[in-house]
Order: C-alpha cells, then structure tokens, then sequence
C-alpha cells in the first residue's frame, strides 16, 4: 500500500513565516508537499478554535510558526500568541490531544531554509506517528442526528 | 585525588623522561596517576593515515579499558595519543552508527563516558590552583613554548586554547617562573608524522622552528608532546647541519621545567636522558 | 510527496569524498591559503589548493593523477590547513581517505614507499604486540627499506639513554588487538 | 448569622442598598440563593456550611441589577469572583457591598472592593488533596488514556449549559458556542463537540476561574469539568508564577513578558 | 449568490513546468459559486489583466481569485485590475502557486494537487469576503532622517529641497560619517573632504532642516503619516548658543591622550574635543568617561578659558518629541576589526592596520598629514602588502558575504601608495577582483599596468614579525599555489563592512525588519530596494548593505523622492485591514460584555471605551471601539476576545474558518 501521506496545515504569519517561505520559493529550496498553508496577518490572530478545527477536519499534523520575539511586525502579537500557545498546549495535552502533532516555530522573513526544514521535520514526524485516526474516529460524528439537545 | 593515566608508546620508550617527569610532578601535587590496564597503542599518524577503521577502533579500546576499568577521566601526556583519543571520541559521539562497528572490533562496551585531559589541561586544572608558595626554585630563564600541531588542532573537536598563538602553556611558564617569549613558531609543525621516514623535511621544519626560537633568544624550548621533543631533541645533529649551524638549545617537556621549579630531583625529571644536554 | 532533500549530484572522485568524509570539494573557492600555510607545500607536486581543483574538475585522468600522486602521502595532516580554511573544509580527512584509497588500488606514488613502508611496520608493531616496539620498528623499518644505516647512529646512544626497550612489552588483550586488525583487513583487503 | 440578618435589615431600611443577596432554605436540605429586597424578610436570611453556591453568578445578572444596588454575603471564593469582575467592569462600588463571611463564619463588612481584595490575597487559591489526586492521576496517563478519559467523560454531556450558567465568570451574553457564523462548536452533543465546548470554556476561564467548583457542581452528570480550570489554574503558577484576582494591572492572558519561558518552539 | 472566476497563471515556464496549470483551471470549474476558470501564461501582462478585467464585466464576477505567484509580489497588481473593473479590489484573492507549491516542489500529481487546494481554499475564502473601502488618514509633512553620513545628508538635502521640513540625527557630535574620514575617493582620486564638508555646511544652514547631532532615536509611535518620535539628545556639557567654537577649551584641556575614533586610534584627541576640523557643528562636546572631572570632580579647565562661560558640567540629556510623516533610516556601517583573525596578528602587530586606518594615514588632514608611515616607529614602508578579503567571504572566522567595496579602495591604497613613496613595492593579495562600476575596471588596470601594483590571486595563511619586518606568508594560486613569502613593513587588511551596532535593537523599535545579517531588510529585492517592509520607513545607504559613495547618494535620492511622494499628498489612504467591534440593533448594540481585557492585548492602544446612551443621554452599555487610525490590523484582539465580538477586515472568523473547511474537506 502507498505510504501514508500526512495532511498539514500550516498557520502562519504575514510578515515573516509568510515571507520566509516566499524565500524559500525564490531560492528553490525543496520541501515536502504535504503542507497547506493559511495566511494569517499575526500570530496573535491565531484563533486556537481554529487548531482544534483543523484537526476535527482531518488534519494529521498543524505547524504553527511567526516571527521570532521582538521581530513581530505588530511588535508584540507573538509574545501574546506565545503566552497563549504555553497554556493552549498544556490544556490539549491535559485532555489528551496529542501535541506532538502541534509544532510551533519562529520563521523570519530571512530564513528560508529554516521553512523547508520545519516543513519536512515535521512531515517525517507525523508520518511516523501516522494517522491522527484517534481524534478523527471521534470527529466522525457531527452528521449524527441531534438527539438529546 | 586519582585520575587515570594512558602514557602511550612513545613515553615508555623514547620519551621515558616525559613519563618519570609528569609522575614525579603529579606526586609532588598528591596525584596519583593509575595507568590504564592493558592498554594498547592509539594508532598514532599511521593508523588513519591508511585505514579509517582501525584509526578509530584502537582508540576506542582504550577508554573502553578506561571506563571499564571505572575511571572517569584520564591524562593523556602525549599529544598525539590526546588528538587521536579526542577524536575518535568525538567522531563516534557524531555518529553514533559508527559505535557498533566499533564495539563489535573490540568486543568491549564504549558509552563515551570518560573524560581527556591533556597534560595541560591537567595541570591547569589539579596543580595550578594550589602552587602558591611551592615554587621553590623558579625557573628563570626565557623559553619559547612550543605547541606543535596536535595539541591545538583541529579546535572544532578539541576546544584546547586557541588555534593561533595559544597561551596556555605559557602562561603556565610563567606560573614555574620562566620568561615565555613571543615568537612565531608556536603551532607550525615539526614534521614529526615523517620523523622517520623522510628526515629532510624534518630537518627544515624542525630547524625553521629551533632558528626562530633560537633568534629571539630563547634559552630553552618547552614542549607537551614526545614527537615534538625527539624531533627536536633526537634529531638535532640533523637539524644542525641541515641550518649550517650550532644550535644547543635543551628541549624541555612542561612538566620537567614545573619539576625543577617544584625543587625535584633532575634525575627524578630524566633531565639525563635527553641528547641535548641540559645546562640550565 | 515524500520529504525531497537538497542536494545536487557531485560524480566522480570527488562525490564519492564527499558520500565517505562528509568533504566537499565543490565547496573551496581556490583561495590557496591552504596551499599558503602548509608546511609542507613545496615538498608536494600539487598542493593542497590544487588538490582541491583537480577534484572540482570531474575529470578521471585529473583523479588518477591525485591517487599517484606524492602529496597525499607527503601530507603529515598537521590540520593547519583545515584550521585556516574560511570555508572550513577539512582537508586532513580527505586526506586520509586518498592515502586509504591510493593504497587500496594499489596506486601509491613509489616516491611514497618509505612513508608507507614506516606506517606499516607501525602498525604492524602494534598488530602483534598490541604497543609500539621501537626497536622491532626500526629494525622491521629498515628490513623493508634496506635504508640500515639510518638512525643507526641513533640506536646506541637511545639504549644508553634508557630511551628503547630491548624486549617488547606485551599486552595481554593482544589478541583483542590483533582482531581489530583482522576485521578491518577483512573489509579492505590486505591493507597492512 | 444574626449578625447578618441585623446588618441586612439596617442596609434595607435605610436603603443604603436595594437587594441583599444571601442563602435560604430550599426543599428538603437543599438551600437556595435569596434575593431580600423588604427589611421584613431578612429572616429568611441562613449562612451555614452547606452554603456552598457562589452567589456572585447573580450580580452580573440584568434582572438582579436592575434592581439597584446590592449587598451580597460573600464567602471566600464568592469574595474572589467579585474582584474580578470588578476587574473587568461588571460591578463597581457604586452597585455593590460586600457582607463578607470569614472562613470562621464571621460576618465582615468591606467599606470598598479594594478592602476585599486585600483581605482575599490572605488567602492563596489551593488545590484540594482529592482533586490533587486526581489531577496526579491524570497526569500520570499516558495521552491516549487521558484522551479515552475525557471522551467517555465527555459522551454523556447534552450541553444543558448548566455549568455555564452557575459560573460566575460566565456572564457574556453571546457565547462562542452561542455563535453560528461561523459554527465554532457543532450544535448537536457529541464526545467532540462538546470536548470543544468544554476545551474553549476552559481557555476563556484561563486567569479568570478563581477555583470555586461552581460548575463541577452544577453539573447534572457530575462530570469533572472542574478538573479543566484547576489544571490550569497550576499551569499559570508553573510558567507565570500563579494568578490572583485583582482590581488594577495586569490579566494574565492579555499580556505577557518578553521572557517568557517555553520549550517547545523551534 | 456568488460568481467566482479563478484565472490560473502558469508564469511562464515558473508554475506551469511542475504543476498542471489546465487542470488547475478545470477542477476550479467545477466549484460551485466559479462561474469562470481559465489558465493563462502571464496573468500579471496586460492581456493578462485585460482577460481578468473582461471576465469581470462580461461574466459580472463577485469574485476573483489569481493563482499565480506570492501576494507580497502582486496582490496591489492584481487588486488594481479588478478595480479597474469594477469589482472592490478586497474581492480578489491571491494563491501562491509559485512561491509555495512550484518553486519548492517537484513535478508531479502531488504538486498540482496542492496547487488545487491552495486555489480551493482561496475560492471558499473569497466567498465570504466583503467589500472594504480603504480608509483615509492624514499626513504630517515633516521627515525624519536617522543618520549624518553622505546617505543621511543627501537624503535631508534632497527632500528639504522639495520643500518640505527635515529633522536629521546624527549619534556621533558631527555629520559627515565615514565618508569624512576617507581620504581620495575612487575612481576619481577626488578628496573626500572637498566634495563632501560643503553638503555638511548646506545641511546645517538649509532653513528646512533641523539638525541633532550627539542624538539618538529613544521611541517610535504611530505609523505611515502619523509617526511620533522621541529623540534624546545627549548632553554635550556645552551651551551652544553661547559656544563660539573659538578652541580654547580644546588646546588647552590637559587630558590629551584619548585614541581618535575620527584617526581610528593612530592620532589622539582631548577630552572636551571637536572630532574633526570641518565638523558640523564646529562646537566641542565633553566626552564624560574620559574627562577629569567627571572622573576625579576637579580640573574645570575648559570652563576657566572659555571666554563665553558656555561650560555646563550639570547639563543633562533632553527629550525631544517630534511628530514625522515619514523616516528615512541611513545608519551606515561598521567595519569589523579584524582581531578575529589571530593569525594575521592585527592588534599585536602595530603595523598591520585596517584599511580604514590607512585612509586616515594617507588623508591630508591625517594623523600624518598624508605622509604614509607605519605606526611602530613612522618610517616610510618600502614594501607593503594588502588583503583583500580580510574579513569578507569567509564563513569560518568572518562573515560569508562579499562586502563590495574592499576591491576597490584596496587598488585605490595600493595606488595612492605608489603615488607618495617613489620606488615602494605594493602587492595585493586577492581572490577575485570586483570592480564592476563606471570606470572601475579601468580604474584597477591603472594600478596595475601604470603604478606597478603587483597582484598575485591567494590568500595569506599567516603573518609574523621577525627582526621589524612582517613576514606575510602566501600562495599564488595562478602558479600551481606555489607558496610566496613577503618581507613587508606594512600590511594593511581590507576589513569586511557589517551592520552597525545596535541596528538591531533600532530595527525593533522602528518595527522594520533586518536580515541575518543585521542590515536592514528592503520591502524588495529589487523593486522595492529602498522601502521597508513598514510603511513609512525608508533606507539610504550601507545600513542596508556595504555601498560605495555613489550607490549611497543615489540610493539616498531615491528614499528622499519616496517620502517626497508620500508628503505630496495631504492624506494617504491606509488598507482597511483593521479590526471592528460588532453593532447590533438595540437593545443588545453589541455582542461586547465591555470586559475591556482587550485593551491590554492590543499593541497600539488602539481600542477605547464607547459608550452607548438613550435619548436621555444616559449610558445604557459600554463597549470596546477600536479607533481606525491607530489599529494596524494585528487581530491580536480578535483571537483574544470571549464573545467574538470583534472582527478583523479582512482576515475574519467566517473568511479564517472557511479556509480551513475549504482545505481539509476533500484534501
């Protein structure tokens, strides 16, 4: 059987992790395919619902990554996103979410190869945990009727 | 205070001087020296110059002894025998694939737990810290520390002092009451790996060494490694006539020249065992 | 889909460097200061520099000279090479596998035999008596290079000095020693 | 106690205040909060240990305001509630005075908010040994079994809200689970959906819940929601050194230090 | 109901070589709301546009989505065409296809599968998008330059010349820079000081500018337009009204051994001290931690002689705050010592000096009035030898980037050497020769056919010194890398140009961004060279990268006609990608409980308390506002808030979630 292709979405800053991977583009750097990445103006607009979402609709590994302290374009975005990340990761791994699946990095607009490097880290990574089958077998149900509400 | 002690094959031979002067210091200091148990030669400049392997493996048994034999952390006097153990060290820390290999050619288990020292290092580290007052007859003269290659190269895997000008040992000169003076030739080499087997190029780079020192008055060279001293030492007649002239300058090892300024016995030092004698 | 690293093909000698040491020679930009500070340089007919381009040249005949050649024996790896090298290339390594190599196709410069010839006697010292036999060196050396009178002059007056053994001293993990040897001969050849 | 129903009658007819809030007796043993807006009715007024139900729920409720302005008999954790809410604009001295309840059950009145504040920093939020221990528990799972954990926990949960509606920090009139452009919590209960509720109910509470169990007891299925917040509550004093209700400075979760400390970043 | 149109780009052979730009065009089709989807070779050419535009009209698009390159390279371009067309240019979406699938993936089904994705997800975001109206600020006319060198000056000059206000500062006491202490510049051979103190002077009497010298940027507020800056001015322990500048204070001040950072340490200053003879302002300022009485609290002597009593020991630094539209950053550079390169013995060896030093030895106004004698014992060198490369290209001990200008001023040493010692040797080693530039090449050849400098392609391994002379120990590379040894009695090391210190921690405060260098990062490589990422902020000069003399003015130029544009206009429209508050009909008005813990997440104090009042004027409700001018569009405020009450143009919850639907439904 094919080997298991991992899905990654990637949310990322406008400002640095957004031009990181523009550089890596730009520099032909080659990294694995399997991530998807959504643009965000900030790290602080990252709306955790939104991880928790990504991974109710199948996702087997999110990247989370923005500019490096005191880099932010918006000065302190990602020092709140980091202060939230810190208490986010420790209440998913409290109810059990696997938060190895969950990388968080700082990409600046300067590191290219830094980019590729999350990216394919992070698909071998997943690939060897596989599947998040665990958390999609429970987010099968939404369809089901509502019945005691 | 005991560390363990790998003397190598050139101090139980050619270099026995260095061997009987770093004991002698080290009992002096109250450190016991406990020689590894069977220990066996490092491969030297021979080993990796014609297979990889066994540049590693012959190491390797060494401070699998060493750990085996429940030291934590080991003098290596000569440096040579210290450059090779470093890296071979450092190459299995890197790639760790390369342990089993290894461990399979001794049939010993290595788990990289034991600590080198150079004899530098060793004395900075032990004697130093406690010499107030002990140096009872300085050595006061100008010597030329000479450094040579291994003890200083390559830094990536050695981290011992600096590549260009290192200071270390004279300082410790300074330390045994000696004048360091500053020359050029602290880390060119001598052309020990050729000692042997092609004395010209010997001839020339151990004289280019000995000239400069000799040209900017030094009294006596001071060396950490065997090579350096039989090259500078044993060839010298060579060396000699390859300048064209008389150079009497001694070639002494650290460790001699901490001895002497300890108040130990020349002879305890094997000041008698070197071709050049030592008048000073 | 699968994670592509990125790296270009190098051929030839020098990718096969490259796969062993982890060396580069598409990495040297031929600034010479190798060449500059060996000591040995003017002893070499190609220094370490010009090793270095003969191996970016992809070009057997170029290869071939560098196995046959005198420098790679000549070569005492002092490191001051790779220690000054701005593109931290380590040249020593490189070294170390052409002489291996060189050997193993038994291409090794005739100029060289003294140097091999010593190398070998080292190890063989070590090979049977687990430590270096200084006199059994010398005298196993010049067996091999009919070179008798040299360091003749040497002998007398090192026994005097209590400076060689007249008997090896024997370790007792030799056969241990001599296994490391028969292991790594068995995966080259006969090297030593 | 009454001390209490004194003090109460005085604050009445004197209309110093409008409502008292406090506890009476309910059906059976069960006691119920009590709004006493008549100097007459002060006899209803009890405080005894059964007391438990955190009556700053009301205070933010538009009816109970609507009012004018209220007495409350606060316990400890009622006291803490009210800080923070006044830290986030909700009351105010204007229309609220605190009858405080010591631990001693003394009755302690506060001449403003920021008397009570002081006098809660005395007391440190702490984790009691049951729910240390099953905190430890959980802890000591490995992930997959704290997830089994809380999905069979949460399978039962029908999102009657319950929890929400004795929390009193739960005071927004809309929701994110009210919120259905986009549906951030699918409507229908499932593990999932209400593992999200109940994941982003404790995140909101983050540097807000002042640990008084309100929800855990409301809870129809007793299902240990509370288990969520009190983690939380020790992540905060691991990597920001513990949090307190307070008047002025700073909430814990809309600022931050430069040096924050994390290990998981790259 | 929506109408989308996709129009794929295949960039040329950019997109289209790895993805399967027609297929991408055909599963678009086959979303429902996409009404048309086309490929095409360049979306960005005008036909390209015009197809884009006609679609729009023709098929009376709500929407457009280009899948083409990054949206940090056209998204402006492409927004415009639809405006053109009539649709609001913040219902066209951008999918990289270029920068993030084909250019970092191989050809193949599973690279025009993401391309499909990236395209889907941008079609579902689109969706939901609204249309915005760019919102309107005004513009304070009055340009901050940060920097006094030839960049700063000429940037200052240019935009007071066009009419508008100018505040220039300047850390060091005067203008003028490195380019002051150079001494004939290539590949003219003019003298530095000639062509520049005049500039200097029309800076400081140009009734447009006013200038700071000794001061630094303490903080930056504000944005595009509307920045507000606080500036401190170190205490120069002198009034300068008073100050006439006469001198006394400085001949007569006893401490006289201090090393001159303007003779980069080969001649010596005072401590009350002017640092150079032409400097702007003429007037000496008192360096504190070398001056007596600040160390010792007696002496005075400069109070005692100055004839105007303008000594003032207790003056302390001040605080000025000025609001600026625009700022232009000409920091300049810093020359790396060289003493990371133990082996070439720099600061053990008194003659072996950086090149800047030799520019000073061989300026007229020089430590040696122009005569070139070596520091240990001033004789005239008979031979001397240059490193090119010093520092540069050398990842293991230096920087691995090429500093640009060091071929050039080394052939400008080597034949400025030539010209004053008759019958001196001078050889170079270097590695390659970079002179490109109007008349560079020729100017090299010139040193070496006409003045005989010998250059010999090697890097030097080591220098010692032996009986007063500097061995120099290197290779020629073009003579099988024989080894060349050098009897020199000076050598001089073209050092790398790095970032300035502290441009770091400048770019922080600016919020603009730099690169791993510490060089400041231009918006775009190469159109948009002296922009920043951050509006408002421009670059001039070697703070971006080493420049020469000319590439610095003209870059400096070039800044000063962007802020001559920006200032052209009495208000500039800002994107309207900012956060709002919902309203809601009474009696609920807002979703907002006016919690207020947003106001301390928010980075620019944007969000204020609005209160809601009936006819009676009473308050009824507050809520949160977030004021429109100051709110930069972060969102921080919108992932933070309970109720999702507030909103960010632009990148809201619906637009966010839909993506994440749109990208793992059928991914």
């Amino acid at each position: 059987m094919a080997e298991f292709e991992p899905k990654i979405v990637a949310f990322v800053c406008n400002w640095c992790t957004y031009a990181g991977a523009d550089l890596t583009g730009t520099s032909r750097i080659k990294y694995a395919s399997n991530v998807r990445i959504i643009r965000f103006p900030c790290t602080g607009r990252i709306d955790y619902m939104l991880l928790l979402k990504a991974f109710d609709e199948g996702a087997d590994g999110i990247i989370v990554s923005g500019c490096h302290p005191n880099d932010c374009h918006y000065t302190s975005g990602n020092f709140h996103a980091r202060r939230r990340w810190i208490m986010f990761r420790e209440l998913c791994d409290f109810v059990g979410i696997d938060i190895n699946r969950v990388l968080f990095s700082w990409v600046s607009a300067a590191e290219g190869a830094k980019w590729a490097d999350v990216v394919n880290t992070t698909v071998t990574k997943i690939r060897e945990l596989g599947p998040y089958t665990e958390y999609q077998e429970v987010a099968k149900y939404p369809v089901r009727e509502v019945t005691n509400g | 205070m005991t560390l363990g002690l790998y003397p190598g094959c050139s101090l139980k031979g050619s270099s026995r001087e260095y061997t009987e002067s770093v004991l002698a210091v080290a009992q002096a200091c109250g450190i016991e020296l406990v020689e590894i148990e069977d220990w066996n030669c490092c491969g030297a400049t021979a080993a990796h110059n014609l297979n990889k392997e066994l540049s590693l493996a012959l190491p390797a048994r060494i401070l699998s002894l060493a750990e085996k034999q429940g030291m934590n952390e080991i003098v290596v006097p000569c440096a040579a025998c210290y450059s090779r153990l470093t890296v071979t060290k450092y190459e299995i820390a890197e790639h760790p694939e390369l342990n089993e290999t290894i461990t399979k050619a001794n049939g010993l288990e290595y788990t990289g737990s034991v600590g080198i020292l150079n004899i530098i290092q060793m004395l900075d580290k032990y004697v130093t810290p406690n010499l107030e007052g002990r140096i009872i007859k300085p050595f006061e003269h100008k010597v030329a520390c000479y450094y040579g290659c291994l003890l200083v190269r390559p830094h990536e895997i050695l981290k011992f002092d600096r590549e260009e000008d290192p200071q270390s040992m004279d300082e410790l000169m300074l330390k045994a009451g000696a004048t360091p003076i500053d020359w050029a030739f602290k880390t060119e080499c001598c052309g020990a790996g050729l000692s042997v087997s092609r004395t010209s190029s010997v001839g020339r780079l151990s004289g280019e060494i000995l000239k400069d020192a000799a040209d900017r008055g030094a009294e006596a060279i001071i060396v950490a490694c065997p090579m350096c001293q039989s090259n500078l030492d044993m060839r010298r007649e060579a060396i000699n006539s390859y300048l064209g002239e008389k150079i009497d300058i001694p070639v002494l090892y650290a460790t001699q020249v901490l001895g002497l300024a300890l108040g130990l016995e020349r002879k305890a030092l094997g000041l008698q065992r070197h071709f050049v004698p030592v008048n000073i | 889909m699968s994670a592509e690293t990125h790296h270009s093909v190098i051929s030839g000698l020098a990718g096969e460097i490259l796969e062993h040491t982890g060396v580069k020679a598409s990495h040297c930009y031929q600034c010479g200061k190798c060449s500059a500070g060996c000591p040995l340089s003017e002893e070499m007919e190609y220094p370490p520099s010009y090793i270095m381009r003969m191996l970016q040249t992809d070009d057997p005949v170029m290869e071939e000279k560098i196995l046959r050649s005198f420098t790679i024996w000549v070569c005492l790896t002092c490191e001051m090479c790779y220690s000054r090298c701005p593109m931290s290339i380590d040249i020593p390594k490189m070294m170390d596998y052409l002489r291996e190599k060189s050997l193993k196709e038994g291409k090794a410069n005739p100029r060289a035999k003294h140097i091999i010839a010593f190398h070998k006697s080292f190890l063989d010292s070590i090979r049977t008596t687990g430590r270096l036999y200084e006199i059994g060196l010398l005298v196993d050396y010049k067996a091999r290079t009919f070179k008798v009178m040299q360091d003749m002059i040497l002998a007398p007056k090192m026994l005097v000095r209590g400076k060689l053994n007249i008997f090896p001293e024997l370790i007792k993990g030799r056969a241990g020693v001599s296994s490391i040897f028969s292991r790594s001969n068995k995966k080259n050849k006969k090297i030593i | 106690m009454d001390e209490l129903r004194k003090r109460a009658k005085e604050l009445l007819e004197s209309k110093k205040v409008s409502v008292v809030i406090g506890y009476e007796e309910g059906t059976g043993d069960r006691i119920r909060a009590l709004f006493v807006e008549k100097p007459e009715d002060v006899s209803r007024l009890i405080f005894d240990s059964r007391c438990v139900l955190n009556l700053a729920t009301y205070i933010t409720k538009h009816e109970v305001k609507a009012k004018g302005k209220m007495a409350i008999t606060a316990t400890i954790p009622v006291m803490r509630s009210i800080v923070q809410l006044a830290y986030e604009f909700q009351v105010s001295d204007k229309n609220l005075l605190v009858l405080g309840i010591t631990p001693e059950s003394n009755l302690m009145e506060f001449k403003d908010l920021l008397e009570v504040e002081t006098y809660i920093h005395k007391f440190e939020i702490e984790i009691n040994a049951s729910y240390r221990e099953k905190l430890d528990k959980l802890a000591a799972m490995t992930q997959a079994e704290r997830w089994r954990f809380w999905i069979d926990e949460l399978a039962p949960c029908f999102k009657c809200y319950a929890c929400r509606a004795a929390c009193p920090m739960c005071y927004c009139h809309r929701c994110t689970v009210d919120f259905n452009q986009p549906q951030w919590i699918p409507v229908p209960s499932h593990e999932l959906g209400n593992l999200e509720w109940h994941i982003m109910r404790a995140v909101h509470l983050i540097g807000r819940c002042i640990d008084c169990d309100a929800c855990a007891n409301a809870c129809p299925l007793a299902i240990p929601i509370n288990l969520l917040n009190k983690r939380l509550l020790e992540d905060a004093k691991k990597h920001f050194g513990g949090y307190q209700p307070i008047l002025k400075g700073d909430h814990l979760m809309s600022t931050f230090k430069p040096d924050d400390k994390e290990n998981f970043i790259r | 109901m929506s109408k989308i149109g996709v129009f794929v780009c295949h960039c040329g052979e950019n997109i289209s070589a790895t993805v399967d730009c027609a297929k991408v065009a055909e599963t678009a089709a086959g979303y429902d709301g996409v009404v048309y989807s086309i490929d095409y070779k360049y979306m960005c050419s005008d036909p390209g546009q015009s197809l884009i535009k006609s679609a729009i009209v023709e098929k009376g698009l709500t929407g457009v989505v280009v899948a083409s390159c990054s949206p940090r390279m056209h998204e402006p371009t492409f927004r415009k065409a639809c405006a053109e067309a009539g649709l609001n240019p913040y219902m066209c979406e951008m999918a990289n296809l270029r920068e993030h699938c084909s250019w970092v993936h191989e050809k193949g089904d599973a690279t025009t599968q993401k391309a499909i994705d990236l395209v889907r997800i941008l079609v579902e975001k689109v969706k939901k998008n609204h249309s915005l109206n760019s919102i309107k600020v005004p513009v304070t006319k009055t340009a901050l330059v940060i920097g006094g060198g030839i960049a700063g000056i000429q940037a200052s000059l240019d935009i007071a010349n066009s009419g508008h206000k100018v505040i220039l500062i300047e850390r060091d006491p005067s203008i003028g820079g490195h380019m002051s202490q150079l001494s004939e510049t290539f590949p003219t051979l003019d003298c530095s000081q000639c062509i520049l103190t005049p500039r200097m002077v029309e800076v400081a009497q140009h009734p447009n500018i006013t200038l700071y010298t000794y001061a630094e940027l303490e903080s930056l507020e504000g944005f595009i337009g509307n920045f507000k800056a606080k500036i401190r001015r170190k205490s120069k322990s002198i009034d300068e009204k008073l100050c006439t500048g006469c001198g006394q204070c400085t001949t007569k001040c006893p401490v006289k051994k201090i090393p001159s950072e303007f003779n980069e340490g080969l001649g010596k200053r005072t401590a009350i001290y002017v640092p150079f003879p032409q400097a702007v302002p003429n007037k000496p300022v008192i360096d504190r931690i070398n001056c007596t009485y600040y160390i010792k609290g007696k002496c005075k002597v400069c109070e005692i002689v100055c004839p105007t009593k303008a000594i003032r020991f207790d003056q302390e630094d001040t605080i000025v705050e000025v609001e600026v539209g625009a700022i232009v950053l000409a920091t300049g550079f810093a020359v790396k010592q060289p003493d990371f390169f133990p082996e070439y013995g720099y600061g053990k060896f008194p003659d072996v000096i950086t090149g800047l030093q030799f520019e000073r030895l061989a300026s007229a106004s020089g430590p040696t009035l122009g005569e070139i004698r070596r520091p240990s014992d001033g004789k005239i060198p008979e031979k001397i030898v240059f490193l090119a490369c010093a520092g540069s290209r050398d990842p293991a001990k230096g920087i691995p980037y090429c500093s640009k200008i060091c071929c050039m001023y080394i052939a400008k040493h080597a034949m400025l050497y030539q010209h004053k010692v008759h019958g001196g040797k001078s050889y170079v080693f270097y590695m390659d020769i970079r002179a490109g530039g109007k008349m560079y090449e020729e100017f090299v050849r010139r040193a070496i056919e006409d003045d005989g400098v010998n250059y010999i392609r090697g890097r030097v391994s080591r220098i010692y010194e032996k009986n007063g002379k500097l061995i120099v120990k290197g290779a020629d590379t073009l003579l099988g890398a024989m080894p060349v040894d050098i009897e020199a009695d000076m050598v001089v090391l073209a050092t790398a140009g790095i970032a300035n210190e502290g441009s770091e921690e400048l770019a922080q405060k600016l919020h603009t961004s730099y690169d791993s260098y510490h060089f400041f990062s231009e918006a775009h490589p190469k159109l948009k060279p002296v922009e920043t990422n951050t509006a408002g902020i421009f670059l001039a000069g070697a703070c971006q990268s080493p420049k020469d003399i000319p590439e610095s003015v003209a870059m400096a130029s070039g800044a000063a006609v962007k802020v001559a544009c920006l200032f052209s206009q009495d208000e500039l429209t800002r994107e309207p990608l900012i956060a709002m508050v919902n309203r809601q009909a009474a009696p609920v008005y807002s979703s907002c409980v006016g919690c207020f813990l947003c106001v301390s997440a928010c980075p620019y104090q944007a969000i204020e308390r609005e209160e809601i009042k009936n006819r009676n004027g009473e308050v009824i409700k507050t809520i949160a506002k977030v004021n429109p001018g100051l709110c930069q569009g972060c969102g921080t405020c919108v992932a933070f808030c309970r109720t999702k009450s507030i909103d960010i143009q632009g990148y809201t919850h619906e637009e966010m979630y839909s993506e994440v639907m749109a990208l793992l439904n059928d991914y």
